[in-house]
């Protein structure tokens, strides 16, 4: 009898070594990301190591805000732009938006798509304030915006 | 309503004037009343819960004790024509039905402790297997989990197996079992207290008495002091270290062993002395449930110094009972015969050493993290048993180094290592990290090299916190080297003086205001705390 | 009680067992100790110590062992 | 010995509560070489203790304290005003602003500036902070303290600041000490000068908009501004600001639902984005790329107002007044010096760079 039980602790232990790979809190929250050549940015990201890996930007701007001395960034590439804004000394990813038909989200939507495409892809689980459609994840908000039918620009913003 | 917060100390304050206010035989009540409230607070979902536990074993324990009285009864009645053996057989019986009605509250109970903590935790590990044979992966339903259960639990199935064991008389009043499950001070982290101890106390008149009020005042502050200026300001450092396995190994791993030890002690040990000086300033008595843990020389003593109302609650209601079954005779007979004396000797010992660690790690907590925990603690024990005889020797040999202070410190040092080593896997994500980052600080060169220059200081904290921190370390030590020497407990001594003992509680409540890790500017996604 | 001072001895061979009132007191038997001793003293007596018995007053001394064995013996 | 006991609780608690207090004092931000804009709010009360009452009063966020120069509209119309505008100024903090103003004073016109319309929720914890814990506590305030918390915060360490900043004891400097007991001051009657000139660069615009729906709770606080003044025959002016920059970007969209508004209720809506008339030079009169207006453009955007005031309120000179012109004349040359300097130390530092 108590053979059983040792066997089955010992059966258990050696489950452990398996299960314990990806830990019990598996994470199964959605988050929405843009790809964009080897780099994946989620919104909300610390944005040194992504902005170093795209490289020199088109073009650059900033505005400071109305009291304290951070600035906010927008950083333009060539299908999107990134802004930042400053937390703690560092700067994190607050919006990437995609501004042509160039790139595409890893979903696989870009500008011009139509609403049925979009809805196809990311489901109807949206917000809707006239045409445009917001999709909500656990890192982002996710906004499509329509203009004539067709998608006019495509926005990630970070929840800070 | 957490305990460091505004609202908990206005309903605290409030409580007990009430309490001390109203007529001695209503105590008990505002006690019931404030616990509810307390608990209704915290999630108005919890309720059913605790109030099924109340009423299950409220029903137990008084099937019990009618069964008990019936029997007396029965014998009284029928001593003439029964014999002694007759009379045994007729008791066995009794005992049966009340074991069988106990097994039904415990199992109740449990079930649903089971039910709500582990059902999580079960389904992943069936996944997981599920995963490595293929097929169809389970849905994961997420319930919740009402605040302080593994304790009330523990605390109501205790009762009951106390009144089966006929340690303790069934409470015939509901409300004041009702009040035991839920005594607010006690329901969200412990200590588990004994029905026998705790239970006439509660609802025993008591006079507001300057010997009660103030030291428990000063305990609560005390309690408050540990948690926010100590524990609160070096879970910052954990946390940083905790969340970057890849930049934060070799020394900074060394060094989270010795903050998280700090960490865990002040905000475990200051939450029970809010909890007991609660306690005390009513006039209630709550069981200890530290005595100076740091100070243990090995493992075993460790556990009889660290959450010792736990301890007890598992080597009572689990191993005794456990290594003592009659299956578990049974082994270590078998065993004796073919494994030789020495071998079958341990069997149960072991055997139910082994169970009971394994249960507490699982009581901790759902994860593996926390069963590995419990099994290491085990071997840990195990093994120091083992070598108990090279002690001896050790002992004999050199008397007068293993007699010296410094053998004692160098004990207590390595005592404190070894459970701080353990007790990491509180911190990390899953047991292999946990073992990989332990390992890093015997490979991981870049870790300790950044570490060495400086690297404590981006930790989160600066020069001025680490030096707060280390003054409330020095204080804590102070008071429990001092508190261990004196024949009374050092609040008390300070109540007889009763400047000393307001100024002392004025001081705590200046640093906790100044220094304490509360409020938005620790927050450190508040950008505000770099700006100004 | 020779047989017992003999297995309590076994246990610890530095306590004087016949004198000692504080077993459990004193923290001279753990938890451990114990269910070894009661493993052994149920082989060796041929009762059975239930566990509402591990109490510290039944384990204090040899003598309030010895008692308790003698109780359990007659029932 | 209760007596003993009673003596020694009371005189603890009493040395606490100073030891407290003093530490209040010490720790709270003085908001004297950093984030200037947080002593904004409490500088009204110098007007209010010294007995001066305004003609024009301005709410809002930086679009009003870095645009309108109340020195000037005195210099050149004989006008009283104050602009009580603090950074990011959230329309029902203005509101209750002004609520607290109208009970010291009646002015003739009160002036708001829409952009921040645009927000219908509590935003920013430290620009909460700068707004509301200049404010003397009244009934205003604590209405404003309810409409502004974010989910962090609680009204308690409004009550007791040193629950908010504690924390600062680690990197008190010697102006924690000097401001404990004044604050310096940071603006003349509201305005704060900025001598700086960065000029304006980026042909950034806005972004499009997910949704340009301005808030509906924006609206509510409007209407109570407008019944507030309506009540005490006050004319509500709303205007918007003439800076436009990518980041507070002012949509058509939005300046439609503002007209709508305005023509709804009889107020007058100016936009001054694009008006030529001003002669602002976004080369020379913005001194942070175009976001604010510095003293050149202010003093434009002043001088522009002014005329605005006197044409369509028929507002009057004040100057024949000898009590009110010997008030205005010291604010006057005390605006002027204070120009002065700072105009003098930013050449100093822009040649120094050199």
């Amino acid at each position: 009898m108590k053979k059983i039980l040792i066997f089955a602790l010992v059966a258990l232990m050696s489950m452990s070594l398996f299960c314990a790979c990806d830990g019990p809190q598996i994470d199964g929250k959605l988050k929405y990301s843009f790809f964009t050549g080897e780099t994946e940015i989620f919104p909300g990201d610390e944005a040194a190591v992504i902005l170093a890996a795209l490289g020199e930007p088109k073009a650059y701007d900033e505005s400071p805000s109305c009291a304290f001395e951070g600035l906010d960034k927008v950083y333009t590439y060539s299908g999107f732009e990134i802004q930042t804004y400053t937390e703690g000394g560092k700067d994190y990813i607050y919006m990437i938006v995609l501004t042509n038909d160039l790139v595409k989200t890893p979903e696989g939507i870009s500008i011009g798509a139509s609403k049925s495409a979009v809805i196809e892809k990311y489901g109807d689980q949206y917000t809707s304030v006239g045409d445009n459609l917001q999709y909500e994840a656990e890192n982002c908000t996710l906004q499509f915006i329509f203009r004539d039918g067709k998608v006019s620009s495509i926005k990630y913003t970070a929840k800070v | 309503m957490s305990f460091a917060s505004i609202s908990f100390i206005i309903f605290l304050g409030a409580t007990l004037l009430l309490y001390y206010l109203v007529p001695k035989r209503a105590q008990w009540w505002v006690l019931l009343a404030a616990s509810y409230i307390f608990y209704f607070a915290a999630g108005s979902w919890y309720l059913p819960f605790i109030i099924f536990t109340t009423l299950s074993s409220y029903a137990v324990a008084r099937l019990m004790a009618n069964n008990s009285s019936r029997e007396s009864a029965y014998i009284a009645e029928n001593r003439e024509n029964m014999d002694k053996d007759a009379r045994k057989a007729y008791k066995a019986g009794q005992k049966k039905k009340r074991f069988h009605i106990l097994l039904v509250g415990i199992v109740l109970n449990f079930g649903i402790l089971a039910v709500l903590k582990y059902t999580g935790f079960a389904l992943h590990n069936v996944n997981a297997l599920i995963g490595v044979f293929g097929g169809v992966k389970l849905g994961i339903p997420s319930l919740i989990l009402p605040l302080g259960i593994s304790f009330y639990t523990f605390q109501t199935m205790g009762y009951l197996i106390d009144v089966y064991r006929g340690k303790t008389e069934a409470e015939k009043n509901v409300f004041r079992l009702a009040l035991f499950v839920a005594f607010f001070p006690q329901l969200v982290q412990g200590p588990i207290s004994r029905h026998s101890d705790l239970a006439s106390q509660l609802y025993a008149p008591h006079r507001a008495e300057w010997g009660n009020i103030v030291p428990g005042m000063i305990r609560i502050c005390w309690g408050f002091f540990k948690k926010l200026v100590v524990a609160d300001t070096v879970m910052i450092v954990i946390k940083e270290i905790v969340s970057d396995t890849g930049k934060y190994g070799g020394a900074y791993v060394l060094f989270l062993i010795i903050a998280y030890s700090v960490e865990i002690y002040a905000d475990f040990t200051g939450g029970i002395d809010v909890t007991i000086g609660i306690g005390e300033a009513m006039g209630i008595k709550i069981a200890e449930n530290f005595n100076r843990p740091f100070a243990s020389t090995s493992t075993k003593e460790y556990w009889n110094r660290w959450h010792i109302t736990m301890g007890s609650w598992f080597t009572d209601y689990v191993f005794y009972p456990l290594s003592i079954t009659k299956s578990m005779q049974r082994l270590s007979k078998w065993s004796r015969a073919h494994l030789g004396n020495a071998v079958g000797k341990r069997v149960p010992v072991y055997t139910a050493t082994i169970i009971t660690w394994f249960l507490t790690g699982l009581w901790h907590g759902a994860s593996w993290n926390f069963i590995v925990w419990g099994l290491l603690n085990c071997l840990v024990i195990l093994i120091s048993q083992e070598c108990q005889p090279l002690y001896n020797k050790l002992n004999k040999r050199f008397p007068r180094l293993t007699k010296s202070t410094f053998w004692t410190l160098y004990l207590r040092a390595q005592t404190f290592m070894i459970m701080g080593t353990i007790r990491i896997l509180d911190v990390y994500r899953n047991v292999p990290v946990t073992f990989k980052m332990l390992g890093s600080i015997f490979y991981d060169g870049r870790g300790w090299q950044s570490f060495l220059s400086g690297g404590m200081l981006s930790l989160g904290l600066d020069i001025s916190a680490f030096i707060v921190v280390a003054v409330g370390i020095l204080l804590m030590l102070a008071v429990s080297e001092i508190s261990s020497r004196g024949d009374r407990p050092l609040k008390n001594r300070l109540a007889d003086k009763p400047l000393a003992a307001f100024g002392c509680m004025a001081i705590l409540i200046f640093a906790i205001l100044i220094f304490g890790s509360y409020g938005i500017g620790f927050d450190a996604s508040q950008f505000i705390y770099t700006q100004f | 009680m020779e047989k017992l001072i003999e297995i309590l001895t076994d246990l610890h061979p530095d306590v004087d067992f016949a004198t000692e009132e504080g077993l459990v007191d004193n923290g001279i038997l753990d938890s451990l100790d114990i269910v070894t001793l009661i493993t052994e003293i149920n082989d060796k007596f041929d009762v059975s110590i239930p566990a509402e018995e591990i109490i510290p007053e039944n384990f204090n001394s040899a003598a309030a062992l010895m008692a308790l064995i003698e109780k359990l013996d007659e029932e | 010995m209760i007596k003993k006991r009673i003596i020694c609780a009371v005189s603890v608690l009493l040395v606490l509560a100073a030891l407290l207090w003093s530490a209040t004092l010490v720790l709270e931000p003085k908001y004297a070489s950093q984030s200037r804009e947080g002593n904004l709010v409490a500088e009204y009360y110098g007007e209010v203790d010294a007995g001066n009452t305004h003609q024009v009063l301005f709410v809002g966020d930086c679009e009003v304290y870095e645009s309108f120069v109340p020195a000037v509209l005195w210099e050149k119309y004989g006008i009283t005003s104050y602009v009580r505008g603090s950074a990011q100024q959230l329309i029902w903090q203005s509101y209750y602003l002004l609520e607290e103003m109208l009970k010291y004073e009646t002015p003739e016109v009160v002036v708001f500036n829409v952009l921040s319309m645009k927000y219908g929720d509590p935003q920013n914890e430290a620009y909460n902070r700068m707004t509301l814990d200049g404010m003397r506590w009244s009934k205003s305030k604590i209405g404003a303290i309810n409409a502004s918390m974010t989910d962090e915060e609680t009204f308690a360490s409004y009550i007791f600041t040193l629950l908010r900043y504690h924390s600062r004891w680690s990197e008190l400097s010697g102006e924690d000490f000097k401001y404990m007991l004044s604050r310096p001051q940071v603006a003349y009657n509201g305005y704060m000068i900025q001598t700086g000139i960065k000029p304006m660069e980026s042909e950034r615009e806005g972004d499009e908009l997910f949704d340009y729906t301005l808030p509906s709770v924006s609206f509510d606080y409007l209407d109570k501004m407008r019944e507030l003044c309506a009540e005490k025959g006050i004319e509500l002016v709303l205007i918007k600001s003439p800076t436009n920059t990518w980041k507070y970007w002012w949509y058509d969209e939005w300046d439609k639902q503002i007209c709508d508004y305005a023509e709804q209720y009889g107020l007058d809506y100016y936009n001054f984005i694009d008006n030529e008339e001003i002669g602002i030079d976004w080369s020379t009169d913005t001194y942070d790329g175009g976001v604010h207006l510095n003293v050149f453009g202010a003093e434009k955007m002043t001088d522009h107002f002014g005329k605005l005031l006197v044409k369509q309120y028929g507002l009057e000179s004040l100057k024949n007044d000898p009590d009110i012109a010997k008030v205005w004349d010291k604010k006057l040359s005390e605006y002027k010096t204070a120009k002065q300097d700072m105009m003098e130390v930013s050449v100093k530092a822009s040649s120094s760079r050199q």
